[in-house]
């Protein structure tokens, strides 16, 4: 277990560190650069001002050297200083990263969960109504842009019904705190999480839905029937369970688009997340901002990778051979 | 002898935006303001962009403010004067200011001021430029020593020009990386408080307000949305009250002044007279001929462009200076709606249907449309266009470096020629690197000459003449194609009174709004 | 063993043929019609619609079906809507067909390359694959267009290289077990070429879970793209659906139908094509529920 | 035992069962009647496709869907099961009838340990305490001869052995002491001498416990070695039944004596030496597998071929038998070049094959040909038979034309018709499909043939046929081959001399009248003991 951590671990530094070179390279690509971003901002500058800037971004350095330098800031887990912004990456990406995670990582239970539940029962009552009609819905979810929904989510329960906050993070001002702030907050999260949350739902739904009756084709489902066990027990305790697995494999893949569909929701719902930093951060050319945004993303991903491989193998037992 | 401009003792009511009060000012309430983008940093002498000065000039503050009209307010200063010969400006402070952490403001805090922003602020180190000494005679007192005469130097002492920083604080630090950039401290007329990155910014009362039982909010919060249809839906709910002039796509405006107890105004916004053009790049292809440039200007519908595109704000801009600029001349009109003349203006050109990349404003879904209109009002003459998609960035760097054909660009004017007009048609603004020069890259001696004399007169009588000769040149030579004086609205809840009391308006703080409770 | 299995009806129907397989699956019919229509439209529409559909005709804000003329409405500018659809579908057709294409271009030989010949070249690819996997990628295609500048090449390009590493992992988990097939072996034993083997043993034999993932990766590129346009990323000179969503939404409170119908569009052509690589799936290669 | 003590368990009377539409024929089983009686075990025989199988799954409720029944009756007691309701089965399951199937890889749930599935047992029919149920499922592992119970029950599926898997599945069926037990091709996927033990194992419980078993099987080896009484099917109806002795010894009906006939015998006939140049001479051939294995852990090793040396003469054939894991595929593959040899040469005529590379092996493939085991994977779906043919000579720079012309001349040599020249794989029996195979290993003009399995998945009618063809077109091209099988039987039937492999390893090689007569290694005593059948054959 020690060996398989440290391996995903010198794995996972390998691939971020290839994630930086990559983006780093990739960003400053792109024209302008954030001296210019902050003269237009200011409606007024010259040459001068621009130097200035640059000098002040580093941005006059030859560009092995901005590299060499960023590399040994990240070696030291150190991601920077957001010249722009006036604070350390880390500081800022700090600031927004539990509101992203909140974000996704409610969506990934809600999607996991309703997409397990729905799948399992379409896939039981495979060919009838309630499977069409499940399979359909999740079709139309997985078929819907994003932002769409979004779109006529606050239109119908902000505007229209005024249910739910349209926006934002908590109510600012308000002055909650604990519990209260906690129901202030679930409030607010509750349309952002279930729009991100259902076009990964469909995903899930189908998944489940063909895993399963992939499953129940397999010999051991007809020894569980001919012990004599309830419909139930074998759907559960056989099907479910070792349809599950391709499931967490997909959700362990659907890491990556799952951060990145939280950049589209958090900028439809202003969630002060680090998706919409990313947003704001690429437009204004700040690239250690950027590239902090990458790797902290990243390694989301990566961690949620390996938690996926975690559950696999914790519910896999053939895994410790296999491998 | 020295001549009494004005001292202001209060403020017209008169001026206010839209909303008149009702009864006597009321202290107490939050208000909730919606700001965006999301400034990249507070402390206003370091970071200039628009965001930034709305939530900032509640915090600092500048000498002087100004009216609709433009003429000078008291700010800090509570009088001023100017020596008969243009070039001795002597300012009294306000005596009883202090720093929101205690301190008391002086004259030293003036100079100081000056000598940090000729370092950090662009605009200010150009607007300086003929300022050859400050001095302070006593703690309330400041002489300006000009090396010339400069008409509009009056004009330069607003908050987010000339905003005043403590000594204190920041003499003998790296002003960059100083502490306080993230714990502003001015003397304005509220405090910084808090900074949720992403969320909002609240800024509190500041008790000791030099201006007596002022400011009235006990509050503000400036919440960051970042979508447009957010913001807009924010107001609805009641979420924010006030959407300073910008935040909201112009398609929303109407319905959103449309709502119970929702009032807007357009006012505000005159010190900044924001007037938009299209740059036509003078270097190259087509737009080196004269007569294809005018057949541009006689291409543009603009008048389907404010009441469609601009959903009927603004108006259609005759020439190179704002109508609220001094010395506009209304006579030098000559561009109108009138694509026959166009075509056969680009017959005498020999234009020969060369495609022309036309570069949109970054700015939001307004900007793209009204490029989108240009596209077919061009096309509508025979004018082959590409549109070029980019972002700010993007935008920045293709103009400053001269890689567009025709670019979308709006500038503040800043009230007088002098400080924000010339800048864009004197041959010696031509640089690259910046997108607010001679960036069409317009040449002409007489204008330069023009531009030149007009800055140094001393005078109404001495500057209009000069001034309304160029606005003929210009209009005839069409180095760029101006297309509308923008209008920004603010929209607020009618129960916020007195909010936009001067022609810089949110821009200038909230030092006189309350709200009727 | 034999030929005279009883239970082995379902792979005896699959003999006689994929095409009447996908046929009898009724959303795969229903998909093929719509995208049939989608087709029909971006074919027509230099014909119906002759002129520029950025052309204002009438004015703004004609709600839907009140003019003949502009039978879905007009935008906020007064462009014609029905236009706007009918050439949008050429667009957002080429940006699905084009930049899964190009996915399938870089996807498919690296994985044939990883699956066949495996080992360290297998360790390298899987390596970079998993590389483009880690970044999120709707991010990663941000970057990608703001760097290379909203056009309609630069989103095929930005989608086809976010879109590649499933098509690697699909193609590469089939060589591999083809591999070991042992009517590949035969053609080793046989004497013919690695590469005449890749073409003519291996390659076809993915094909279907290819065909498949592919009609599902047109989809998603066509949600993709409407994405990129939502933030501004589209390209300024083509009229997409996508555009037409972005456009629209600002003025959505006014003017429904602006973003409706071309929202609606996009959704019965992505459930279109999802349902046909449902059939296709069922006809073609029952197996590949696992791959998604 | 009297017809009077006969206790019937389960009486199935004219049982018909429908095939959906479009099947090749309407009903998978057609009027079958027979009686399971306690403590006798019926076999029911046939070829693949007989309709054996189903009759299996209706007496356990467990039919696919789309297959129904349309007549008879299955009595079990007093009730007629094809009547009852799904909670009645439900308690009819495990209960009163067990089952167990031929795949124990699969039949057991990968995820659950080995003593919850057994205690499962006890669960669905609401019987003991948890506790209890655990320390049946211990006695139940003993009882099946798993070693050490304790620790097998917390074991998952994947930690035991195939037999060690099929024990475990019977513990289960016999949890509840049901009065039938019902065994669906029980030992087919073991090696023989697991099956041996298997076939042992449930002779011995079913006389323990005086159960009635239904066995199905398709090898009359089986058959032989366990029956009491035999059920002969054919296309979904009862060709013939009775006692295994008499269907066994005396058979009447013409179909059983084909089958029959076709099984092959454990007397090799004789064959006259050969000791002609060497066509392949395989010297200290060595292959390890490593799996698994990193930085932390240390790889497991398997060894495919351990110092395996033979000589192939012109002319011979050459058997290489031994159970699954024993290295015989291996060891084919080694000589073929499809995977490479650790240590070792392989010479075919004075050429090292593996000392060659690319170009130079490439054009020498075209001397050693090789058929393999799956009939259904060894051809590509997507290309025509004649293509699947011409390939190879195309490869070897043979004209196209004149290649599609060989390909004919070959589909005539293997007994096809040259129309199938222009068809699809699919089109095609698994013999067939295997003549097809045979065909394209020949369109090289090889010197020698390797067959790897190349009869094991054919029915036993089927594989006569296909064994006869091999040792025809051997005798007629002057082929030498070298012939892997599990199969000792069909080992004896084609091979010149036998060597038998164990774990990477040739234990003996001798000729295969002196390896059936006299055996002297223990393995291949053991291995021949195992073959089922044997005893009454001999008989």
């Amino acid at each position: 277990m020690a060996g398989f951590l440290a391996r995903r671990l010198g794995k996972g530094i390998l691939v971020l560190l290839a994630i930086v070179v990559l983006n780093f390279f990739l960003i400053r690509l792109a024209p302008g650069d954030p001296a210019l971003v902050m003269a237009g901002e200011a409606g007024a500058g010259d040459e001068a001002f621009i130097a200035q800037l640059r000098e002040k971004f580093a941005l006059d350095q030859p560009l092995p050297s901005q590299l060499a330098a960023y590399l040994g800031s990240i070696v030291r887990l150190d991601l920077g200083y957001s010249v722009r912004q006036q604070m350390p990456v880390a500081t800022l990406i700090g600031e927004r990263l539990p509101a992203t995670l909140l974000l996704t990582g409610s969506a990934f239970l809600i999607s996991l969960s309703l997409g397990v539940l729905l799948g399992s029962l379409a896939a039981r009552r495979a060919g009838t109504l309630a499977d069409t009609a499940i399979t359909g819905t999740a079709l139309l979810f997985y078929a819907t842009p994003l932002f769409w929904v979004s779109l006529m989510a606050i239109l119908l329960f902000s505007v229209r019904l005024e249910w739910l906050p349209s926006f934002g993070f908590e109510t600012v001002g308000a002055g909650y705190t604990g519990l209260a702030r906690a129901a202030d907050i679930a409030r607010h999260l509750i349309l952002p999480a279930m729009t991100l949350g259902l076009f990964f739902m469909a995903v899930y739904v189908r998944m489940t839905r063909s895993s399963m009756l992939e499953v129940s084709r397999l010999d051991f489902v007809k020894t569980a029937r001919a012990k004599g066990l309830t419909e139930g027990v074998v759907q559960r305790r056989h099907i479910l369970r070792n349809a599950l697995l391709p499931v967490v494999t997909l959700a362990g893949l659907q890491a990556g688009t799952l951060v990145g569909g939280a950049v589209l929701t958090e900028t439809v719902f202003a969630w002060p997340g680090i998706g919409r930093l990313m947003y704001e951060a690429l437009l204004q050319r700040d690239y250690n901002l950027l590239l902090g945004v990458f790797v902290v993303s990243s390694a989301m991903v990566l961690v949620f990778n390996l938690v996926t491989d975690l559950v696999y193998r914790a519910v896999d037992p053939r895994i410790e051979v296999a491998r | 002898m020295l001549k009494t401009i004005l001292a202001g003792t209060v403020l017209s009511l008169a001026l206010a935006g839209g909303a008149l009060a009702q009864g006597t000012p009321k202290p107490g309430g939050t208000a909730n303001a919606v700001i965006q983008p999301e400034p990249p940093g507070l402390m206003l002498a370091m970071v200039q962009n628009g965001p930034t000065q709305m939530v900032a000039g509640n915090i600092y503050e500048g000498l002087l403010r100004y009216d609709a009209a433009l003429k000078p307010l008291p700010g800090l200063a509570e009088s001023w004067s100017m020596s008969d010969d243009g070039k001795t400006y002597t300012f009294r402070l306000v005596k009883n200011a202090t720093w929101h952490d205690g301190k008391p403001f002086t004259a030293d805090d003036v100079i100081f001021s000056v000598e940090l922003l000729r370092q950090t602020h662009a605009r200010a180190r150009g607007n300086l430029t003929r300022v050859a000494g400050v001095t302070a005679p006593d703690p309330t007192t400041v002489v300006f020593t000009l090396s010339e005469p400069f008409g509009p130097f009056l004009g330069i002492f607003e908050v987010g020009s000339l905003p005043m920083v403590p000594k204190h604080v920041y003499a003998g630090t790296d002003y960059k990386t100083n502490p306080a950039n993230n714990t502003p401290i001015g003397t304005g007329p509220y405090m910084f408080k808090e900074w949720k990155k992403g969320s909002y910014i609240r800024l509190v009362k500041n008790p000791n307000y030099h201006v007596a039982g002022k400011p009235y909010l006990d509050e503000i919060y400036w919440h960051v949305i970042p979508d447009a249809a957010a913001r807009a839906v924010a107001f609805e709910t009641g979420k924010v009250d006030i959407l300073p002039g910008g935040s909201v796509e112009n398609f929303d405006v109407p319905r959103l002044s449309q709502i119970k107890g929702a009032c807007s105004t357009t006012k505000g916004w005159e010190f900044f007279s924001p007037h938009s053009w299209l740059w036509l790049n003078n270097r190259k292809g087509p737009m080196a001929n004269k007569a294809f440039r005018q057949a541009v200007s006689y291409a543009l519908d603009r008048d389907f462009a404010r009441d469609v595109v601009w959903n009927g704000l603004g108006k259609p801009a005759t020439g190179p200076f704002s109508s609220t600029v001094r010395y506009h001349d209304p006579k030098a009109a000559k561009y109108t709606y009138d694509p026959a003349k166009a075509k056969a203006l680009l017959k005498e050109a020999g234009y020969k249907g060369e495609t022309v990349r036309l570069l949109p404003l970054p700015y939001g879904e307004t900007w793209q449309r009204w490029a989108e209109a240009v596209k077919q009002n061009l096309e509508d003459v025979g004018i082959k266009v590409e549109l070029v998609a980019t972002d700010v960035a993007g935008w920045n760097q293709k103009t400053s470096e001269w890689d567009y054909d025709i670019a979308f660009t709006y500038l503040y004017q800043y009230g007088d020629p002098a400080l924000g007009v010339g800048r864009n048609y004197v041959s010696s603004q031509i640089a690259k690197g910046s997108p607010f020069n001679n960036v069409e890259g317009y040449s002409n001696p007489s204008v330069d000459e023009a531009f030149a004399k007009g800055a140094i007169a001393v005078g109404d009588a001495e500057r209009r003449p000069i001034y309304e000769a160029v606005q003929r040149t210009l209009v005839e030579d069409a180095p760029v194609a101006w297309l509308l004086e923008l209008q920004f609205p603010t929209i607020t809840r009618c129960k916020i009174h007195d909010l936009v009391t001067t022609g810089i308006g949110v821009n200038d703080g909230f030092r006189d709004a309350w709200i009727e409770r | 063993m034999s030929d005279a299995v009883p239970l082995a009806a379902p792979a005896r129907s699959r003999r006689r043929g994929p095409l009447a397989a996908f046929l009898r699956h009724p959303g795969a019919v229903i998909g093929l019609a719509i995208l049939t229509l989608v087709v029909a439209a971006a074919l027509l529409a230099p014909v119906l619609y002759p002129t520029s559909p950025w052309r204002m005709v009438q004015r703004p804000f004609v709600p839907p079906f009140t003019l003949d003329r502009v039978p879905l409405g007009t935008d906020a500018l007064g462009r014609d809507i029905a236009a706007g659809l009918m050439h949008g579908a050429g667009v957002s057709l080429i940006v699905g067909l084009v930049s899964t294409l190009a996915a399938l271009v870089i996807g498919v030989p690296l994985g044939a390359l990883a699956g066949y010949l495996g080992g360290r070249v297998d360790d390298a690819l899987m390596r970079f694959t998993e590389l483009f996997q880690t970044v999120p990628s709707f991010a990663l295609a941000i970057v990608l267009v703001a760097i290379l500048q909203p056009s309609l090449s630069s989103m095929i390009l930005a989608i086809a290289l976010v879109s590649w590493p499933p098509v690697t992992r699909l193609v590469r988990g089939e060589v591999l077990s083809l591999r070991s097939r042992e009517y590949v072996q035969a053609a080793i034993v046989t004497g013919q070429t690695t590469f005449t083997i890749l073409r003519r043993e291996v390659l076809p034999n993915t094909l279907s879970p290819i065909v498949v993932l592919a009609s599902l990766m047109v989809a998603t590129a066509i949600l993709l793209e409407s994405s990129l346009s939502f933030l501004g990323l589209g390209d300024p000179n083509r009229m997409s659906w996508g555009f037409m969503v972005g456009a629209g939404r600002t003025v959505i409170r006014q003017a429904w139908w602006i973003t409706a119908f071309p929202g609606v569009v996009i959704l019965l052509t992505v459930l279109a094509l999802n349902l046909i690589g449902e059939g296709l799936n069922d006809a073609l290669n029952p197996r590949l529920s696992r791959e998604r | 035992m009297d017809a009077d003590s006969r206790r019937v368990a389960v009486s199935v009377r004219n049982l018909s069962l429908a095939l959906p539409e479009g099947g090749d024929r309407a009903n998978a089983v057609d009027g079958v009647s027979f009686d399971l009686v306690a403590g006798e075990i019926l076999c029911l025989v046939g070829e693949s496709g007989s309709g054996k199988s189903m009759c299996a799954h209706a007496l356990m409720g467990l039919l696919p869907k789309a297959v129904r029944p349309v007549s008879g009756t299955i009595r079990l007691g007093d009730t007629d099961l094809l009547a009852q309701d799904d909670a009645a089965w439900r308690d009819t399951r495990g209960r009163r009838i067990a089952m167990i199937f031929q795949e124990p890889m699969t039949a057991l749930n990968p995820l659950m340990r080995i003593g919850d599935q057994m205690a499962e047992m006890f669960e669905a029919h609401g019987q003991l305490t948890p506790k209890e149920r655990r320390a049946r499922a211990v006695a139940l592992a003993g009882e099946v001869g798993l070693p050490n119970p304790e620790q097998i029950v917390r074991s998952y599926p994947h930690q035991l052995s195939g037999g060690q898997r099929q024990r475990a599945m019977i513990a289960m069926a016999l949890a509840l002491e049901p009065a039938v037990l019902v065994a669906d091709e029980p030992t087919t996927a073991l090696d023989v001498t697991t099956q041996a033990q298997i076939l042992k194992l449930i002779r011995d419980l079913q006389r323990r416990r005086t159960m009635a078993v239904l066995f199905i099987t398709h090898d009359f080896g089986v058959v032989a070695e366990i029956a009491d009484r035999v059920l002969v099917l054919r296309h979904g109806r009862v060709v013939e039944e009775g006692p295994a002795s008499t269907v066994l010894g005396r058979p009447q009906a013409p179909y059983t004596r084909t089958l029959l006939a076709a099984v092959p015998t454990m007397d090799p006939p004789t064959r006259p030496p050969l000791a002609g140049p060497k066509a392949v001479e395989v010297v200290g051939l060595q292959k390890t597998y490593v799996t698994g294995g990193g930085l932390w852990r240390a790889p497991r090793r398997t060894a495919a071929a351990r110092d395996v040396a033979f000589a192939l003469h012109r002319g011979e054939t050459l058997g290489l038998v031994g159970e699954s894991g024993s290295g015989k595929s291996s060891v084919a593959r080694l000589v073929m070049r499809l995977i490479e040899p650790d240590a070792g040469h392989v010479r075919l005529g004075d050429t090292d094959l593996t000392r060659l590379k690319g170009e130079a092996l490439r054009q020498a493939r075209s001397r050693i040909q090789m058929v393999f085991q799956d009939p259904f994977a060894s051809l590509n779906p997507r290309r025509s038979v004649g293509r699947i043919i011409a390939d190879g000579p195309v490869a070897h720079g043979v004209p196209p034309t004149e290649a599609m012309e060989r390909a004919r001349r070959l589909l005539d040599l293997v007994g096809l018709d040259a129309k199938a020249l222009e068809r699809f794989p699919h089109e095609f029996s698994g013999g067939q499909r295997q003549r097809i195979g045979i065909a394209r290993a020949l369109a090289l003009e090889p010197e020698v043939l390797v067959a790897d399995e190349a009869v094991s998945a054919l029915d036993v009618s089927v594989q006569a046929q296909v064994l006869a063809l091999l040792e025809d077109l051997k005798a007629r091209l002057g082929l030498s081959m070298l012939f892997i099988t599990h199969d000792l039987r069909v080992a004896a039937q084609i091979c010149d001399r036998i060597a038998v492999m164990r774990q990477g390893e040739i234990v003996e090689l001798k000729t295969a009248s002196a390896l059936f007569a006299n055996p002297e290694h223990p393995y291949t005593r053991a291995l021949l003991e195992a073959v089922p059948g044997r005893v009454r054959q001999a008989a």
